[in-house]
């Protein structure tokens, strides 16, 4: 921390002013974003945050920070980039449901083998907001969108079952306005040392009116404390029963990270390889 | 009389060897200082079915693939069926009469050469017969027996003394085969002279990728495409050791992703790919554009479109790589022509990326990219590499990333920095990153992202990077771009045998253009040949947008490189 | 004097309902037979922020979004500041003065329309402000209240009776709001004459919705983008009761494959989207045109490169419709000119994607995406629909897909036919399907391939789709493509007033070019000019490396449409 | 039906003789494909086969029917293409581990959601094998490959997890060498309504020494006749059980096909708006 006087909250806003409708379950996640921030003083200057396109993109806007806002779907690999090129960085990865499992879906299960020191912070609203209120792949059955008059017809995904087929090494769920288990989370999720990735259930309040704050509040549950995270049995079981709502941490568990196997990498490649490019050349003389 | 210039062709099932015999024969006439060019044929086959590895050897300078072959080694039939009918006037076949008959009214000299029974009576099996024909070729060609013995020797050791010693065995025998059959005299090679510099024998790939260890990327994602997959792998093994990271993506969004995400953090940072790849990656060269990040896109052209022929050579991918995202997104495109210097433009490529902030597209084709050549040793120490321009840390308070400058380039910062903090978006943008649609801001943006590309324009004009040859006020001349460079040469230099001056212009920038240097190149021409390996005409029609030209096109699109032979022909019809 | 040509715009808070003060006031003039044109410009918010609607009403035809305003209607400060420097100078601004003061020195007339006190008064809630306007707006345009309140009765009638009557009453106080104010004088429309011919009011994208629809199409897969997204909603919405499926796709890589599937299932099939999502089709493009599909990909062009401006026009796409994928894929590039014209030429890209068997990319844009206009009700009986060239079933054993003719055009066959079986591939192939790599298959496949174009642009040239108007041997002329098609006819319009005939070229068909056409037009010219709503002048530069022509580039790249008014300006220069 | 007399399984395959490498596992599934299609009784000229690029990808070119050769990765997607236009059709993909779990992996999810009667075969040989031997997604940990020359530093991905948290409706295993097991279960696949999914193991000599028949040979098993493969719980159970390589079905259940609730729109759709172009120029009338 370069930073002589200590940061609050607020000053991990950026000059920019939030876009989003009033009441956007988005505002929740940012103020838990700037609690966790200043709770683990973070240097704005080290702190990067990727995002992909949506009103769940937008967020790296406006937190004061090296933002990197990126095509949709794309900041995940994006973020990989960053924070293999330079470990030291606090790298963030935040955007939609659209983004994160629709278009960008495929780049999920290769995060998990790959598990760089990253936090995701994936803002479930169960719509594509930005585009103004088409479905998404976690509207639930039946709800009316823009490009579901008939109602929505396949079954929502599930993305902490798919987070943990994965294989990915910290499994969460938080709801928006739980702003202070969410701060928790975060400081949680980012001494987590690999991929930390919270479904971040974030309601829309303008576009859909089934997954509500109401809905929400009545539904949500924090896990029970007699849940080990360590055991990946007993996560798929608490992920598989669909009652409640469960937020809180469904798994947690240690392996190598890529800014590790790259360390590992570099030292095999330094004992067998030659060491410049002078050298390199004479393994190619005639 | 002894040769200066030979084309030897050894055909036969992939797995048999025939690709070894032609690599040790190149290697070891490099290495007796001739001049070597190499070409392969792939087989449809995952594994075995037709192989074919040719290698030019000359006295002289040698820059295409050449015609026919003066010798073809035919392994088996279908080699024979194959290849049979591409043999110089003068040239000869030998086949193993083992695999191999030859049709009745055959119009060439055709020898037998016994591999099979020669491989069998020595060592007992016929695992050696590409040796035997190896011992073949060498003493039909007067290569030095001892610079190929020496490669045999150290590609065998490791498989262990008894190995080694039937080959070599096999090596002996096979010196001898030919001995005495007048059909095979008047092959040997006339000796080159010795040469001072040191030579690396490498492929186009092998050169990129060294070319871009030299210029400072250390960081490399890509995922594996023929024909760009080996430079991914050259990367995988060498540039951990120099402290570099590579990864294998998911796919080719992933691997350009990440490697904006380096950049942004810091890092030089490359992707190499082909044609498929290259689509994929087009949402993000528009972000790239968009948000000022540098970044290098190696495209290994290959023939398209769709799946196209992975292993075939073309050079249709310009007009991709002129356009190729959505709206307007400048980016610089360059095209190295020969082996030596896809070392040399990728260093340029990454000087280019860092000082103008925009993505660096290098188009080299799959016929350079495979195939080997001799080449001078890069002087690293006379190489100039470019660093990023990074804000001073510290005078950056206020610190404005697109800060609005005459050449367009604003100094970065990075991640790490003081008070640098900005945001890069694909968004339109004021100064400082932020969103911004008025349309004073939109029109000034364009123009500023624009502006860096006539700055460069303007650079080139002074210090062209590339061939801007009038020969002597020449009233024809030759344009081509990228590997066309070495047959349009053959060309031209054959024109001057006879007598005409060819005028020859061989950019290496295509995007911008030098448009001053390139005037006055085509200002005093009568009539000017566009010389490329693609069906549209793609680099004529974009010289007539820029320029009141109307060029004679001349188009190959095959699969297949030009041949010196094939430009010149072309060219004879407008002397 | 009455008005014949007035432009209107509202502004204020997005969600205060200006939108529909616009939406209502364009529609009850249509309704009257005047002729309208609408334009938006959308809030950074995503909900609320400054939204503004402009309606051009006119008594005669109608082709251009205008310049300046001669009524600004501004609800808020907002409003006024950003849209009070662009009024006509005759014009006049009408603002609440409960939200709005008129800054000091302003130089045009300017009224205050209390807008929230009436509507706070008559109704006791702020929420019927925009029905006070509305009803200020339609007396001072003297725009027959029944119509308006017709309209009014049917959007509240939902939303109960209570609600309606206060609206009504509203609708009432706003209509002697202004009553006497001499300021608002002169501004009452003169009555159009009365039109035979039925109208509907539709937008761009509706427009080609409904074109997709009536030439057959019966499967729709897309992901949503801005400015495209509605195409999709609408397709899901009426395409099921017409037996067809829309499918939401995950991305539009998987949008584009889904509708090569139905294509190659037999089905017409189409995708729209906009820069981003067809930088990801790409790759797809290619495999269309390798393994001939028929395929429509509907791009809405949008401000780029990278994510851009989403809620901006722009016409920018041109080069990578021309261009984009790598290698070379035949491809047909069509560009509507008005929104009627969306309609027609969605039905021709229909026609030539089944005909050619290639994909076709109708390039429209944001503005004229999002605007609405009236259009006489095509006449779907005298509609031509195209078949696709099915193979006769039973006549086809030893069938071959890809059989070389002299069109180029091979006669299809969809699976379940009996003994039609064939591969389609994106590798290159033989006249069956199957891989062939040879280079005599090579040279004849993409010949082949390129044949089909030569045929279609053979038949342009005879049947030219788009203007091509000499104006009696004028020796200036413009020329455009897409959209910019109404103001161009505005300036010529105002040049021909000014006794100046200007030629007029709009080709629909950008690829192939209607070749022997536009040499024609081009020939008598002493000047063109091109107009483009782009920074690098894309069709310009097409022309240039396509005929011998040095064209006056005009371009505006500000994420507005061209005005007629900033056309003629451009054009008065080189009268 | 309409052929005259019944098909054998050499029937089914086409004029082009495969480019595989001798002893390669995919000849396996190629044979059980033919026995099944025989089995079955499947008209060729209904038979559509949508494959990816790969050596695995060229399995359409060796099969009597429609052949669908698309670009790498997108299989899937077309075939929903082609079942939703023609839902008479056989339609099959057929695909590798880099096509279907890497570049391709962001279609699963979404194909599983919409569940349409469509059967695939990723041909699993833990290996890019047409690029000539770079590592996959489900190359084993320590894997030297061309692209990993210091060992695959990243953990496989294990498909069947994945596709049982995808909501897939039929989840299955096999091995190429078990021809006889494979034919049986590719008619079962066939039989199920709905997305029929199966990780096909299929070693190549040439590229993965790692996972040859012999390995494979010492460590598949049959899933137990005990296993429900109703019951989801017990499926993922089974998933997680790694010390055994199980064959067989895993999990089955019934759901709307895609078909269904594309009908289903239809039928919506037609009580709702207008039944041709002309009335619904009517509903936008002045
Ligand atoms: C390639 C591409 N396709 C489509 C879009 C349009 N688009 C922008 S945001 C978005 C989805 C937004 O939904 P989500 O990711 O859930 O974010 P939210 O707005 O709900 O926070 C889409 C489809 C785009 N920008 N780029
Ligand atoms: C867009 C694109 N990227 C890369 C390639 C090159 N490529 C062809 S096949 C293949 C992977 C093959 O592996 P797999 O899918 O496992 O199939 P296998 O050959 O092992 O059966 C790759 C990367 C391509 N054809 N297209
Ligand atoms: S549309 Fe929904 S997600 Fe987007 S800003 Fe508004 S409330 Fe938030
Ligand atoms: S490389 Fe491997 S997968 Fe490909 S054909 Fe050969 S054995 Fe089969
Ligand atoms: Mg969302
Ligand atoms: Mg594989």
């Amino acid at each position: 921390m370069t930073q002589q006087t200590m940061l609050k909250p607020k000053d991990y806003k950026s000059e920019i002013t939030p876009i989003w409708c009033p009441g956007c379950g988005d505002f929740g996640d940012l103020a838990a974003f700037t609690q966790a921030m200043a709770a683990m003083e973070v240097d704005p200057k080290d702190l990067v945050i990727v995002s992909g396109i949506g009103c769940s993109g937008r967020f790296s806007h406006f937190i004061k920070c090296y933002a990197y806002h990126t095509a949709h779907g794309r900041a995940i690999p994006t973020a990989t980039g960053v924070k293999t090129a330079n470990p030291d960085l606090h790298v963030f990865v935040v955007g939609g449901d659209g983004d994160g499992l629709s278009i960008g879906g495929g780049h999920l299960p290769h995060a998990a083998r790959r598990n760089p020191d990253i936090t995701y912070l994936l803002l479930d609203n169960g719509i594509y907001g930005l585009t103004k209120g088409q479905s998404s792949p976690t509207s639930p059955l039946g709800m009316v969108t823009r490009t579901t008059p008939f109602g929505m017809q396949d079954p929502p995904l599930d993305p902490v079952l798919m987070f943990l087929s994965y294989g990915f090494t910290f499994v969460a769920r938080a709801f928006s306005s739980n702003v202070k288990q969410l701060a928790q989370l975060l400081t949680e999720a980012v001494a987590h040392k690999g991929f930390s990735i919270i479904q971040l259930i974030s309601p829309c309040p303008t576009f859909n009116q089934v997954v509500t704050f109401d809905w929400m509040k009545a539904h949500v549950d924090p896990i029970p404390d007699d849940h080990d995270p360590s055991d990946l049995d007993a996560a798929f079981r608490l992920a598989l029963d669909k009652e409640r709502v469960n937020t809180g941490i469904f798994y947690r568990t240690e392996a190598p990270t890529m800014e590790e196997k790259m360390a590992f990498q570099r030292e095999e490649s330094a004992k067998r390889e030659p060491g410049t490019v002078d050298e390199i050349f004479q393994e190619f003389l005639l | 009389m002894a040769c200066r210039d030979i084309i030897v062709r050894v055909a036969g099932e992939g797995g048999e060897g025939v690709i070894s015999v032609a690599g040790i024969l190149t290697r070891s006439a490099a290495n007796a200082a001739w001049k070597v060019f190499t070409f392969r044929s792939y087989p449809a086959e995952i594994k075995g079915g037709l192989a074919m590895m040719q290698v030019r050897i000359s006295t002289d300078a040698v820059q295409s693939i050449g015609m026919e072959a003066d010798i073809l080694m035919a392994f088996n039939q279908e080699a024979m069926d194959t290849w049979g009918d591409r043999i110089a006037p003068n040239g000869v076949v030998l086949y193993d009469p083992k695999h191999c008959e030859i049709p009745e009214g055959f119009s060439h000299k055709a020898v037998p050469a016994p591999l099979h029974e020669t491989s069998m009576t020595v060592t007992g099996g016929r695992l050696s017969k590409n040796i035997v024909a190896l011992a073949a070729l060498t003493s039909v060609l007067a290569i030095p027996p001892d610079k190929v013995k020496e490669l045999i020797r150290s590609r065998f050791k490791r498989k262990g003394e008894d190995i080694l010693e039937k080959n070599m065995k096999a090596f002996e025998a096979g010196l001898v085969l030919l001995d005495g059959v007048p059909e095979v005299a008047g092959y040997e090679l006339e000796q080159p002279k010795a040469e001072a510099e040191r030579k690396i024998i490498i492929s186009g790939n092998q050169a990129v990728a060294m070319g871009a260890l030299a210029a400072g990327c250390r960081y490399v994602a890509g995922y594996p495409i023929t024909p760009a997959t080996p430079i991914l792998e050259f990367m995988m093994k060498y540039l951990p050791a120099l402290g570099g990271d590579v990864v294998q993506a998911e796919d080719e969004i992933a691997a350009i992703a990440s490697v904006l995400g380096a950049s942004f953090a810091g890092k030089k940072a490359m992707t190499a790919t082909s044609g498929p790849g290259l689509c994929l990656m087009s949402e993000l060269i528009g972000m790239a554009s968009m948000s000022e990040l540098p970044l290098v896109i190696v495209d290994v052209q290959r023939s398209g479109p769709g799946t196209g022929m992975p292993t075939k050579t073309e050079q249709a991918d310009l007009m991709y790589a002129l356009h190729g995202t959505a709206g307007e997104a400048p980016r610089i495109v360059l095209a190295p022509t020969s082996i030596e210097d896809c070392f040399y433009q990728t260093v340029e490529a990454f000087n280019l990326a860092e000082r103008y902030q925009m993505p660096v597209i290098l188009l080299t084709d799959q016929a350079m990219a495979y195939r080997t050549q001799s080449v001078v040793i890069p002087d690293m120490t006379h190489l100039d590499i470019l660093e990023r321009d990074v804000a001073e840390s510290g005078a950056v308070a206020g610190y404005d990333r697109y800060f609005d400058t005459k050449s367009g380039i604003s100094p970065m910062t990075i991640p790490g920095m003081v008070d640098g903090m900005y945001i890069a978006t694909g968004l339109e943008h004021d100064e400082h990153g932020a969103p911004n649609y008025t349309p004073e801001n939109r029109v000034r943006s364009m123009a500023k992202r624009y502006r860096k590309l006539e700055t460069l324009s303007k650079e080139l004009d002074a210090n062209g990077n590339g061939v801007y040859d009038p020969a002597a006020a020449a009233k024809i001349g030759i344009i081509g771009w990228g590997s066309t460079e070495g047959p349009i040469k053959e060309a031209i230099a054959r024109a001057k045998e006879d007598g005409t001056r060819v005028a020859h212009m061989q950019p290496k920038v295509l995007m911008p253009l030098a448009k001053e240097k390139m005037m006055a190149f085509l200002k005093p021409l009568k009539k000017v040949l566009v010389v490329e390996e693609n069906y549209t005409a793609q680099f004529s029609s974009y010289l007539k947008s820029n320029f009141k030209v109307e060029p004679i096109e001349v188009n190959k699109c095959t699969g297949l490189p030009f041949s010196g032979d094939e430009v010149f022909d072309a060219l004879k019809k407008h002397l």
